[in-house]
């Protein structure tokens, strides 16, 4: 044993502080169980640190300079300039809060933090290696383990971070300055949310995907209602094409792509982001040991409680086989395997998981989608309210998109929705609620909605599921 | 209580039906479109108690004085 | 008989084509009854001309105007201009193409359109006399009728709207250009709406309210949250003050107050405007042919069904007694008073009647606050979030306020929310649908909420009042 390595014991260990981890820790605490959380990097993890915030934060700004530029129409006159460096100070001091109250939220539900990096020694016991040289370690012993070690980015074959020229998704959120031309390969939602900001703050972005469409994962006319705004946006977008390597040229990069058949184009740009998906973090912390396997591509099989096939090891977030790579699903499943090492009677069972693009506009998904509904053995009733119908939405200048809802017909129980629109992520909360409730078309539909809101077009929408709608025309 | 496979009931009385160890998927949902309620599961705890209190109580099936006892019912 | 005066008959006479009435005629024409809708001024009423509509796109662009000119903080630099004429043009372009679409909606559902005022000639027959001279008049005769003439505003004694120099709301919503001083008489929310507006525009804003506070309908701190960034928007509050009268000055108009003690003060202007509140129109139709009596005030008192003293004339939104004056309340109440004619088992039994302020930040409130849960004997539990600790506000950049959700001690059931804050107005909709499910708090805190979104917080404040949050410290 080295110097400094002594022997502590603890209830609950958590390994990594994300929303999966820090949630988890502060549920197991709030439970009365001894919880001791460690983390290598920063607390919040990739949420608050290099993911959801800082996006988020980039994308108010860009929209509302670029919005108060292009609102001649409602007689804005403006000629906004985005000082990029404000913005980042802006932005870090967002994720410092967060961070800082995080950390402090977890000392006020009295969790023991410890930093550093956890190995599993074997099934009851990690080595924490603490931060820089000579700082020593020390092993904890713990009853049970939850494990919320999260993501990393792919890379992909010839673009390697290391070269200023090549951004993570991470790179992009710290960027000191915006590129004047961007190449972003891959169209999925993190692609999609930086391209849109820094076509906003000024960059000519073009989007290079390998299957057809944008936001692959969703449907096909609410995909095309963020693409259509894209186009508008100046983005230029190539189908079919994967990045196949990049080269310096006088003043910037050439980024090369290759089709299925073999076709080579080529992309003039300064920086080119790579966003083509994550992968789970359970290769650097000798699992093994603990005698939990994860699969082919690194995911952890968990059951309902978030249990591992090892039962005093749970498994959340971003890890997780199955679930969704999200903020909320790591939370929920944080509280979920707390709260059942507490021996409470909790479960993932979840009906309803919501997912939010931050695009332009915003998407906001739940439950199941037309299709899915079918496959699932129901008779679908559809209802759809165009946000070009909402008064709301005239009055915000916003009026692309609009709100489906899916629902049972025999039963009249919701399944499902999408929204593509203004504040979709926030208005999909609803629909969320309604699905976990087990409420029908009618239900939403008698409950009074505010007057003028965007929320009304929840509420048009299933009464056009029930052909009744005011509004639209029913079908 | 299921439709397409689903059970519909809010998450409270979801935790309250695993609390009570009670099949959600085995109870006749008394809600609108057979949603199961809070009422539901607790009567199927109930049900599920007094068959296993009946079961425990029931007398074997000995002979008495050579003759066969009859089940207790309720 | 005049010329042109035929008698037609209907089965259903709606009189007013408000939110109210349009969507009684609607609904009624969707159950097959034979349904007549007569308007005197222009299709969707108050609401669509000269309230809800025209006061929301202002709003916008005032506010999207001021934002981008004040947020240095996220680097933005810009000094936006408002060209008053192309902003009218804007909203006056939205106003006539949502009263456009209630005309067409009407005509695709088969409602017969009538242009014309109404009067009563007895409880089977109104007269209505077309538009301008000679045009006539006809006579209807109706199974039942839905009355839906909606309110005007108060006028106060000395300050006549003839004036160019004292503003209604309807002259505010139509200004021509940005007044350098305006005096508001009024602090509830149509003042405060148009105050914050006019302030953005740029006007010195005075408000004047006879009571110790603004928006003196809600929670002291609710209104406390408007207050104080009025007060940052520079907008000058005088409570306990009455306006007692105006008169020409060199350049403008001086306002002069009076306080209950009987002291005087004096506000200097360019326009007055008075927003005291509004009075339901039962005076005009000759309402007592029809043997309906209004009371002192000129409200009309009905049933859960919406039925009038005479059962077969029903009176909804603004003119009935009890409910409050807002759109979807009169939306509401129509789609019951049309449901009830065609016998639909329908009754106006909503348990959550949300209300939305739009100022700066928004108001929605919904059911219950805490001292009414303890008048109606509940013990209530009450849960907080500020949004200064939700991730979403914080990167939006509008932290100020708070979700408040009050619900049933013993039972956990939701009964009410007040929210402060960025999009209070939509946010609000999920706790509504939750008080008509019969939702509880374990509800809403196990619904999973996406990330990161403002809607987090109805979930923490949920999880606040179990005493479980995880973003805020707990009672
Ligand atoms: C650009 C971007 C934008 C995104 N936007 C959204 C969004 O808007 N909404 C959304 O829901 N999701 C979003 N995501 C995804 C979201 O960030 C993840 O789903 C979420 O962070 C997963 O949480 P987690 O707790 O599983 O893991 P993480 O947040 O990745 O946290 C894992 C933590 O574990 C620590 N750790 C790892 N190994 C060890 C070890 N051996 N010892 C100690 N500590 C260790 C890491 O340092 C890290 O802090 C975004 C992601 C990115 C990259
Ligand atoms: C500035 C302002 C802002 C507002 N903002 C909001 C808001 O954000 N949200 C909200 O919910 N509410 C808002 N309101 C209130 C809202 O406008 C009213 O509650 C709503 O319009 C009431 O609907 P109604 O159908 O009862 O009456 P109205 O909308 O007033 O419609 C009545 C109609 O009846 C017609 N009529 C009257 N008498 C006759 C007759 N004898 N014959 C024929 N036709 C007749 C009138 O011409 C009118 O068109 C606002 C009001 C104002 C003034």
């Amino acid at each position: 044993m080295v110097v400094g390595d002594i022997a502590t014991g603890t209830e609950v260990l958590v390994i990594g502080a994300g929303p999966g981890g820090y949630v988890a820790a502060i549920r197991a605490a709030q439970q009365g169980l001894d919880t001791t959380l460690v983390e290598k990097d920063a607390y919040g993890g990739t949420c608050l640190n290099y993911g959801c915030i800082p996006s988020k934060a980039l994308i108010t700004s860009a929209d509302l300079a670029h919005q108060a530029g292009h609102a001649e129409e409602m007689g804005i006159h403006a000629d906004p300039v985005v000082d990029m460096s404000q913005l980042r100070d802006w932005k870090d001091g967002i994720v410092d809060q967060l961070t800082g109250g995080v950390e402090k939220l977890c000392k006020a539900n009295g969790v023991n933090l410890i930093e550093g990096t956890a190995r599993f020694k074997d099934e009851n016991a990690v080595r924490i290696a603490h931060g820089g040289e000579g700082q020593g370690s020390e092993t904890i012993e713990f009853e049970h383990c939850i494990i919320a070690t999260g993501s990393r980015v792919i890379q992909i074959p010839g673009f390697d971070f290391a070269n200023e020229q090549v951004w993570s998704s991470r790179d992009a959120l710290a960027a000191e300055t915006v590129p004047d031309d961007l190449v972003v390969v891959g169209g999925g939602y993190i692609g999609m949310e930086l391209s849109t900001t820094f076509a906003k703050l000024g960059a000519n972005v073009t989007v290079v995907e390998m299957l057809d469409d944008i936001l692959p994962t969703y449907e096909s006319d609410v995909a095309r209602v963020v693409r259509k705004r894209a186009e508008v946006l100046g983005i230029d977008m190539h189908f079919g094409e994967g990045a196949s390597g990049w080269r310096e040229e006088d003043d910037g990069i050439m980024v090369t792509t290759e089709t299925e058949d073999g076709e080579e184009n080529e992309y003039y740009a300064d920086k080119v982001l790579v966003a083509v998906g994550r992968s789970p973090v359970t290769d650097t912390m000798e699992i093994e040991n603990a005698g939990v396997e994860p699969d082919e591509r690194g995911f952890i099989e968990v059951d309902d409680f978030r249990r591992t096939e090892v039962d005093h090891i749970y498994a959340i977030g971003d890890i997780v086989e199955d679930t969704p790579m999200l903020a909320h699903v790591a939370s929920q499943e944080g509280i979920v395997a707390a709260e059942h090492i507490a021996g409470e009677p909790v479960a993932f069972d979840s009906q309803a998981v919501p997912a939010a693009v931050f695009t332009d506009p915003e998407i906001g998904t739940v439950g199941m989608t037309e299709e899915e509904a079918e496959e699932a053995g129901f008779t679908p009733a559809v209802g759809e309210m165009p946000f070009q119908a909402s008064g709301r939405a005239l009055t915000t200048g916003h009026t692309e998109g609009f709100v489906r809802i899916v629902a049972d017909e025999d039963s009249g129980f919701i399944l499902g929705a999408q929204i593509v629109g203004p504040e979709a992520s926030e208005l999909v909360a609803e629909l969320a609620l309604a699905i976990e409730m087990g409420a029908r078309l009618e239900d939403v539909a008698a409950t009074i909605h505010t007057h003028p809101t965007l929320a009304e077009a929840v509420m048009e929408a299933a009464e056009n599921a029930l052909g009744q709608a005011i509004h639209t025309l029913n079908r | 209580a299921e439709s397409g496979g689903r059970v519909f009931a809010s998450p409270s009385v979801r935790r309250l039906a695993r609390e009570l160890d009670v099949d959600l998927a085995s109870v006749d949902g008394s809600g609108p479109s057979g949603r199961v309620t809070e009422g539901d599961v607790r009567s199927a705890a109930e049900a599920a108690e007094a068959a296993e209190e009946a079961e425990s109580s029931r007398p074997r099936n000995v002979e008495i004085n050579g003759e066969s006892a009859t089940e207790k019912r309720d």
